[in-house]
């Protein structure tokens, strides 16, 4: 496995000539066809964890800090949970590869995108089959280097170069949060593990032992540490996954190429945060206050980052917000003790995600522009594009037989399953329900808005048509998984899978076997979302608002995102900036000028002083009489008052 | 001899020297400074004299002996001085301290 | 055995005034010196008897140590004595690295290059002695030596205000140098030290009360300090780099700030372990004062070489926090920290000397969008400045991760300050390369092409180190651990 | 009195008396050749040091010949005498000799327009003469007169061209506040004599260890105004603040040659007269309780002394910093500089024990070389018709790079940078302060910290020398500033016996820098039996 992260990278170096994104291709399927195998031989075998670990830096021990010694080590792990990602990180990513070979072929600086493009993959691999927390911030934080290169790949464009540096910063406080929050489960757990194992410091975080979490049997309790070593986890994952409050960065994001978007979306970036919280919850554990605060998170993401797309004129934007809102869901399942579910929703999600922003980049791509409002009809010139839009919005909104229906009708229904032992989740649970509608309403908004309709809203817009065979092929392929991966559920091996995976955490969902009322109630809310979008803006319709209407503040403070990140953005720029200056203000006068102070005070002593040099000679000798007198005074009295007082030397 | 007070005799040399640090200090005439100069010397020279005489510590005339000494390097010094103060006058036309301040600061 | 430190010394030494002498050559000279000097490293390497399960060490816990008599009186005992363990050992790594990576990347100097090489091997020499003096005199004798050329360096080939930079940093220096020396012979004569050896006033030193300890130590943490630099002495440091020569920079930043957090190291925590207690939470305000100020000022220049400088106090502020943590973690931290900025400062020093060669300004705001002109260039500014802000398979992400956690073992949640400072870090990393190096082409002179090859090969070896260190840590790891890490109390 | 018994141990005065005749027969001849009078001069010092070091016992020179035992340590059976051969005493007369070699070689490069060798070598040679007379004192009478051997020869030697009315200013401010200043110390001298009964020091020394001096007893504040008086009749030779004033303007208006002389050696004297007088009392009178007339408590008369000292050390150290900080010529500038050096060397006698004063007697050798060379060199660069400004020496560095190195290492040394001897012997005098622990670890920082300060303007010379271009038309190399004659220096050259004097000076610079051990040893066993001597 570890050949396979040096294939990923080696292929960073292999960029040079105009075939290099063939090459990159060829990587990304090589690092596929490795990626399947291993995610089938986990579920052909279940049970199997396949563990294999280098020292990377190892101390002596030190009795008190560290009895048993302390080491860090990097290795890899191949455990449901990890075979599963990783089929969803090679999967989608072969074929976004794919399809740039087209979308981008008539951009400048291809071998330092596919070289970017294929480290965001290895270091994505590489994070999903670490096999311990340290190791895995190792990768995360390349992850975020990665993103960061690729979102600012226009860097011409001032808007692209700040859209990265927004999305660095804020990831960078969810990464130290996360970095905090390895710290305080290291804290609580350095001395614990299998006997005779030497603690966890003395092995290198790692999550397991054998087909058990390393830590099993020494976890638990509701201590304070915990809690806040949960809430530090799931700070980390909040700006990875763009969890409210630190989402701000996913839409700006979409300054990146499309293709760049859709791996983000769908199987780099943004899974990591839901994976990582996947893995605390499997293998390190949450509190009950942390897990309510997750639910929490994930409901109100939900819904808040739904209600935004309601309104969003540019097409990648919907999609963005709408990553936001899956993704809430995801944490959702987490935090009610379902990671598996939520992974199951990651996978699905990764596919109609990547199918949606490669229709959309297909879209795009052929009209050249991403407002909503300038297109319309394209139905007609593209029609792969249009069913493939279709068909991921579908799956989007919970329709059956769509993969999105499964997933979230688990997530829904594994929620529902534990309201009675913790009614706090209550109104999160409605967030979730009522964002169900909301994702139906805006996806399809978005599909009549582009699709339906004559001819485009702007005539200036060039002839669409639907593109050429590199870029079709990954969209059926999405399609095909989008329509078809929520049936996997129920191949006992894939079920074993995640059950193996769940089963960890002690609470078995039920897979595939959903509470029928609540999935009727979803696919029903779904089915409203899509009709009042059809009511409003099918077949060509544009729904104006009027200007009159109650709702106009609302839909102002939804596009302009509620303000947040207008909130950030004054708090970086007057805020911390202020006070940047303010120091270097205080820096340069009154330290330095303190200094300087001291320097000149010390000049005009010695011009003071020299002027008793007067270059008369009596005053020469009185100098030596006033001396005299002195020398007096300190032989007489001064002295011998001091060594009276203190006893002399 | 051993009846004679001693504060009124180093009084009186202190005095001797005093009036000889005050023309120091007042007289800018370089002739004028040489005497006061050799007016402070000569307290020196009368304290040797009186404390040979009055401590008597030890025998001999070790203090007398010392004035007699000091006596004559005055008259060397004042030589040397005037040595000074002649090639002065040549060279600048006074022989007033106070306007020989090329060097200062 | 070979006396390889003082064959190191005397080849320096001889470099040095050979390179002096040899005019126009003097940068094949240097080269030469250079190489030579990276070669005695790695045979200092290999005979390294700190390794595990070598026993052979002349002075306990060092390896290839010499002494000989060189003051001997009544009342005063100085030897000529030195030696290494696997502290100094990684910080004479870095200073050969560095010494050939300056030479390389000065290729081209022609104002005096005699001069100019001859001082840059001198500045060499002086950081290697210091890392290897077990003896206070020949310690101090280094640490002013070190001094003297870095003066002259800033002083005829610096910038407009170079003369006031180079006055300033010598004053500021030599009067911490003097404070220093005070402690150090406070330290021997109050305590009975029979020599100025390390191994004697190591001895004796802890037998002093705690009071007294706390004094000396702190007369010893000022002295020290004011060459990490610890705010609020710190203002010489960008003064002095924004006016230095590129190459008197990257000594500056790489080598001379490691001078003061390893004196500290060996010359005051090792030998006062009870004023190093009492002294811990002045340690600690310091500390972390210098982490906020430093990254908090870096926010707002516009000066790139400005802006490194008061990242190097941010950073040195972190050495000085994982010393201070008193915890063989909190050292091994601490030396990976100084490596890694060591090396990632000198990258930095040199794309900004790199940035003012071409386009005459090093001014973030006036000059932007250079990627597309100077895309090599570009590269080496990334590569520096996203491994300063700790990215991952670069060489400060294990020293950052290190010492974070050695800061959470010891103090918990104040870890919430330098990892706080850790956004800010990167935001004004950012904030520079989306100013200089992406957006629109700005203030681009037409005559500006990208770096010359020596230029980017210096740049290239220090790149090299970063990332071999930065995937594999371990091997500095071990070679810090490999010495007893003597008198640390395992709290 | 046995004539070879006395002759044996003044061979080195004697030598030089004999150098002094020769010169003054010279001139009678009319043979004033520069180069014959000054070599006739080297050759005296040389010889005389040759003694003086063979003396000291150091085994090359030890056939040459050695002083009888009982010289070196006299047994005090019976009466004192007038003067005694100590091995710190030795020492400074290697130390004096040094200086006037050095001074004369350096001259043998004089203009030739300089008139007046033969005065100028005897003054020269008359002046040691006394500073050797000093070094072996046992009186206070004949301390005093020797010194003022030395003031005489000097006053007449800062003034001896005649011609030049700011040598003959400097000469007349000498010649008054030094005349002041010994009438101040013969004073003080009789009010010693009143209170011990004796002149001799070793009688002092002797009286105070066994607390026998009835005048003592009776008039403490006899005593305390004695050395007071004293005290401020020898600062006028150590050049202490604040009776230093006429220093800076003899040395500013002294031929620069004398001027090397006074600041290489003749001050070094004074300093030499202080750790002989007041040694005894600071040492050996501890216990004759000696209370200020006006507290009735009784103090040890040491601390007493030892408080006053330092408060004058730290005084003259810090004023002659301040003062430096701001010179724009640069005579005045090494003048002021040469002050706050003086307080580093009282350094010595206030801490007051053998290493304390071993370190100032290395600091004194020390100076020697690095402030005797600077004015030295002051003298050939002026030469070359720079200026008295430190400005008027832009560019010298790099344009006469051999000069400019040479007085970078001097003034590196008087900094105390680290390989230099100046490092060395504050190293060691600083060390002792802290060894001696008490107050004078503080004594040690002030200096420390002043020799901080004194980097402000040493730097300052090196920025001027080193980073500034020189002024847009120097003058060409080698012209004699109203010379009529053809110039005599070779191009760039300073002349061989100014250059061999300077070489010298740097040799020993960095030689005794890098390896102090000979010369230290000397002299910390030379300031240990210094201290040990007649107790």
């Amino acid at each position: 496995m570890t050949a396979f992260v040096v294939v990923g990278l080696a292929g960073t170096r292999l960029k040079r000539l105009e075939w290099g994104g063939w090459v990159a291709v060829g990587f990304a399927g090589a690092a596929l066809i490795v990626g399947v195998l291993v995610a089938a031989g986990a579920m052909l075998d279940p049970g199997r964890y396949t563990n294999v670990q280098y020292t990377w830096f190892q101390l002596p021990p030190s009795p008190g800090t560290f009895p048993n010694g302390f080491e860090l080590v990097v290795g890899t792990l191949v455990d449901p949970i990890s075979a599963l990602m990783l089929l969803v990180v090679t999967v989608v990513g072969f074929l976004v590869m794919l399809y740039s070979i087209e979308y981008m072929h008539h951009d400048r600086g291809l071998p330092r995108y596919y070289a970017e493009l294929s480290l965001f993959l290895a270091a994505m691999t590489g994070l999903v089959i670490s096999n311990n927390l340290f190791e895995f911030f190792l990768f995360w934080e390349l992850v975020g280097l990665c993103s960061y290169f690729l979102i600012g790949f226009y860097y011409e464009k001032p808007s692209a170069s700040s859209a990265a540096k927004e999305a660095f910063l804020v990831t960078r406080v969810g990464d130290v949060m996360f970095l905090l929050g390895i710290f305080l489960y290291f804290y609580n757990y350095r001395f614990a593990g299998p006997a005779g194992s030497g603690g966890w410091a003395a092995n290198g975080f790692v999550f397991v032992n054998g087909s058990q979490p390393f830590l099993a049997g020494t976890m638990g309790g509701n201590s304070t540490l915990l809690t806040v070593a949960g809430i530090m986890i799931l700070g980390g994952a909040a700006g990875k996954s763009a969890q409210f409050p630190l989402h701000v960065w996913l839409p700006d994001a979409m300054e990146g190429p499309t293709t760049v978007s859709a791996l983000i979306h769908a199987a780099t970036m943004v899974a990591a945060g839901v994976y990582l919280l996947a893995v605390t919850s499997l293998f390190l554990g949450f509190t009950a206050t942390d897990q309510l605060l997750i639910v929490a998170i994930g409901g109100i993401t939900t819904f808040f980052a739904a209600t935004m797309a309601v309104v969003h004129p540019d097409i990648k934007r919907v999609i963005a917000y709408s990553t936001i809102s899956q993704l809430g869901y995801m944490v959702l399942a987490v935090g009610a003790g379902f990671a598996m579910v939520g992974l199951f929703h990651l996978f699905t999600h990764a596919f109609f995600k990547a199918l949606l922003f490669l229709s959309a980049g297909a879209v795009i791509h052929a009209v050249g522009t991403q407002d909503l409002f300038k297109m319309g009809g394209l139905r007609k010139t593209m029609k792969i594009t249009a069913t493939a839009f279709a068909i991921g919005g579908l799956a989007l909104a919970g329709i059956p037989p769509f993969a999105g229906f499964w997933s979230k009708d688990d997530i829904l229904g594994s929620v529902y399953a534990q309201l009675g032992a913790h009614p706090a989740y209550w109104p999160f649970f409605i967030l979730a329900v009522a964002g169900v509608f909301l994702t139906a309403y805006y996806i399809f908004r978005a599909w009549f808005l582009a699709f339906s309709g004559d001819r485009p809203r702007d005539p200036t817009l060039p002839h669409a048509h639907d593109p050429t065979w590199r870029m079709t092929v990954p969209l059926v392929t999405l399609s095909a998984l989008a329509v078809g991966a929520g049936f996997l559920i129920f191949w006992p091996n894939f079920q074993g899978l995640l059950l193996n995976g769940a089963g960890v955490a002690g609470i078995p969902p039920t897979y595939g076997t959903t509470d029928l009322l609540l999935s009727a109630m979803s696919v029903l809310l779904g089915g409203a979302g899509i009709a009042l979008a059809w009511y409003l803006w099918g077949n060509g319709k544009v729904f104006v608002l009027p200007e009159s209407s109650a709702v106009q503040p609302v839909r102002k403070l939804l596009l302009n995102r509620y303000y947040m990140k207008a909130g950030y953005d004054w708090i970086g720029a007057k805020g911390v900036y202020s006070i940047a200056r303010a120091a270097d203000f205080f820096d340069q006068f009154v330290i330095d000028g303190t200094v300087h102070g001291f320097e000149r005070m010390f000049a005009a002593f010695s011009d003071r002083l020299r002027r008793i040099q007067s270059g008369v000679v009596s005053d020469y000798a009185a100098y030596v009489v006033g001396g005299l007198i002195a020398v007096f005074v300190l032989l007489l009295f001064v002295a011998p008052y001091l060594v009276a007082k203190v006893g002399g030397g | 001899m051993t009846d004679l007070p001693i504060v009124g005799f180093v009084g009186l040399s202190a005095a001797l020297l005093a009036v000889g640090l005050f023309g120091i200090l007042t007289r800018r005439n370089f002739i004028l400074l040489l005497i006061a100069i050799e007016i402070a010397m000569n307290a020196a020279i009368l304290n040797f004299v009186y404390f040979a005489a009055y401590a008597g510590g030890t025998p001999g005339l070790t203090g007398q002996s010392i004035a007699v000494v000091l006596v004559g390097f005055g008259a060397t010094e004042v030589a040397v001085g005037l040595a000074i103060v002649l090639a002065l006058n040549r060279l600048k036309g006074t022989i007033n301290v106070a306007r020989a301040t090329e060097l200062k600061l | 055995m070979l006396p390889l430190l003082s064959i190191t010394i005397a080849t320096l030494l001889a470099g040095t005034v050979a390179t002096f002498l040899s005019g126009a050559r003097a940068r094949w000279v240097a080269l030469g010196v250079s190489v030579l000097f990276i070669l005695e490293v790695a045979l200092l390497f290999l005979s390294f008897s700190g390794w595990p399960g070598y026993n052979g060490a002349l002075v306990p816990g060092f390896s290839e140590s010499e002494s000989y008599a060189w003051i001997h009186l009544s009342w005063m005992q100085v030897n000529y004595s030195v030696g290494v363990d696997g502290i100094s050992l990684a910080l004479i790594l870095l200073t050969a690295v560095l010494n050939l990576a300056t030479v390389v990347y000065s290729w081209a100097e022609s104002k005096r290059p005699a001069a100019y090489f001859g001082l840059v091997l001198l500045t060499g020499l002086g950081c290697f002695g210091v890392f290897v003096a077990l003896d206070i005199l020949l310690f101090f004798l280094f640490w002013e030596a070190v001094l003297v050329p870095m003066f002259f360096l800033i002083g005829y080939w610096g910038g407009p205000r170079r003369r006031y930079a180079a006055l300033k940093f010598f004053v500021y220096t030599h009067v911490a140098s003097i404070v220093m020396l005070v402690g150090l012979l406070a330290i021997v004569f109050y305590s009975g030290a029979t020599s100025f050896d390390f191994s004697s006033v190591y001895a004796s030193a802890r037998n002093l009360a705690a009071v007294p300890q706390t004094f000396l130590f702190l007369a010893l943490f000022f002295g020290f300090g004011v060459k990490f630099p610890i705010v609020p002495f710190h203002t010489w440091l960008p003064d002095a780099h924004v006016e230095a020569p590129t190459g008197g920079s990257v000594l500056l930043a790489g080598l001379l700030l490691k001078l003061g957090a390893y004196g500290l190291i060996r010359w005051a925590v090792e030998i006062l372990p009870s004023g190093f207690h009492n002294a811990q939470p002045v340690l600690f305000f310091i500390a972390f004062l210098s982490i906020i100020w430093g990254s908090v000022l870096s926010l707002s220049q516009r000066d790139l070489k400005r802006l490194v400088a008061y990242s190097s106090i941010n950073h040195m502020g972190i050495v000085l926090l994982a010393i201070a943590l008193d915890s063989s973690l909190g050292l091994i931290a601490a030396v990976l920290l100084m490596f890694a900025h060591g090396i990632v400062s000198g990258l930095l020093f040199m794309s900004s000397g790199s940035v003012h060669h071409t386009f005459g300004t090093r001014d973030i705001a006036s000059v932007g969008g250079i990627t597309p002109r100077t895309p090599a260039l570009s590269t080496m500014i990334m590569a520096g400045s996203l491994a300063s802000l700790g990215l991952p398979a670069l060489i400060s992400f294990p020293a950052e991760f290190t010492a974070l956690l050695a800061t959470w073992n010891g103090l918990q949640y104040w870890v919430f300050i330098p990892l706080g400072i850790l956004v800010v870090t990167a935001a004004f990393y950012l904030w520079m390369m989306q100013r200089l190096l992406f957006g629109p082409a700005k203030g681009i002179p037409a005559a500006a092409h990208d770096i010359p090859w020596y230029e980017g090969a210096g740049m290239g070896i220090l790149v090299a180190f970063t990332v071999l260190f930065g995937i594999l840590p371990g091997l500095l790891v071990n070679l810090i651990v490999s010495s007893p890490i003597k008198g640390w109390p395992g709290t | 009195m046995d004539l070879t018994s006395f002759a044996g141990p003044f061979l080195p005065e004697i030598v030089l008396l004999a150098g002094v005749l020769l010169v003054y027969l010279l001139d009678v001849l009319k043979l004033r050749s520069n180069e014959l009078v000054g070599s006739i001069a080297v050759a005296a010092t040389g010889f005389a040091l040759l003694f003086v070091v063979a003396d000291l016992g150091f085994t090359p020179f030890a056939l040459l010949r050695t002083l009888p035992a009982s010289s070196v340590d006299p047994t005090f059976s019976g009466g004192y005498p007038l003067y005694a051969f100590t091995s710190l005493g030795l020492v400074f007369q290697a130390i004096f000799l040094l200086a006037t070699c050095l001074v004369s070689l350096a001259s043998l490069s004089r203009p030739r327009e300089e008139r007046g060798a033969p005065i100028f070598y005897g003054l020269l040679l008359l002046a040691t003469l006394g500073m050797l007379l000093v070094a072996v004192a046992a009186d206070l009478i004949f301390l005093l007169l020797a010194i003022e051997v030395t003031s005489l020869a000097t006053y007449l030697l800062v003034g001896y061209t005649r011609r030049d009315s700011r040598s003959l200013e400097a000469a007349m401010k000498m010649y008054i506040i030094g005349a002041l200043s010994t009438t101040l110390s013969f004073f003080g001298a009789s009010l010693l004599y009143g209170a011990y009964g004796t002149t001799n020091l070793y009688a002092i020394r002797a009286i105070g260890i066994l607390n026998t001096g009835a005048g003592a007893g009776s008039y403490p504040v006899l005593v305390l105004l004695g050395y007071g008086f004293l005290i401020v009749g020898l600062a006028f030779k150590a050049t202490l603040v604040p009776f230093h004033a006429w220093a800076v303007d003899v040395y500013d208006g002294a031929p620069t040659d004398v001027t090397a002389f006074l600041a290489g050696g003749s001050k070094k004297m004074g300093l030499f007269a202080f750790f002989l007088v007041l040694l005894a009392p600071i040492l050996f009178v501890r216990t004759v309780a000696s209370g200020s007339p006006f507290t009735t408590t009784q103090v040890a008369l040491g601390p007493v002394l030892q408080i006053t000292l330092a408060v004058l050390a730290v005084l003259t150290m810090t004023v002659g910093n301040v003062l430096a900080l701001l010179q724009k010529e640069m005579k005045r500038m090494l003048a002021y500089s040469s002050i706050s050096q003086a307080g580093y060397m009282l350094i010595g006698i206030t801490v007051g024990t053998a290493p304390a004063l071993a370190g100032a007697t290395l600091q004194i050798f020390a100076h020697v070389f690095m402030k005797g060379g600077a004015f030295l060199l002051v003298a050939g660069v002026s030469a070359w018709g720079i200026g008295p400004l430190i400005d008027d020496w832009k560019g010298l560095g790099t344009r006469r790079p051999l000069a400019g190195v040479a007085f970078a290492l001097m003034l590196l040394s008087m900094a105390g940078v680290p390989l230099t001897v100046g490092f060395v012997s504050k190293f060691v005098l600083f060390s002792a302060a802290v060894q001696a622990q008490g107050y004078f670890v503080w004594l040690a920082i002030a200096g420390l910290l002043n020799s901080a300060l004194s980097v402000f303007y040493y730097a300052r010379v090196l920025r001027v020398m080193f980073f500034e271009q020189a002024a847009p038309n120097p003058l060409p190399a080698g012209t004699v500033v109203g010379g009529s004659e053809p110039p005599i220096l070779p191009a760039g050259g300073f002349g061989y016996g100014r250059a061999a004097a300077i070489g010298l000076v740097v040799i020993v610079i960095v030689a005794v820098g890098v390896y102090p051990q000979m010369v230290l040893g000397a002299v910390q066993s030379a300031a240990q039996h210094f201290v040990n001597f007649g107790a």
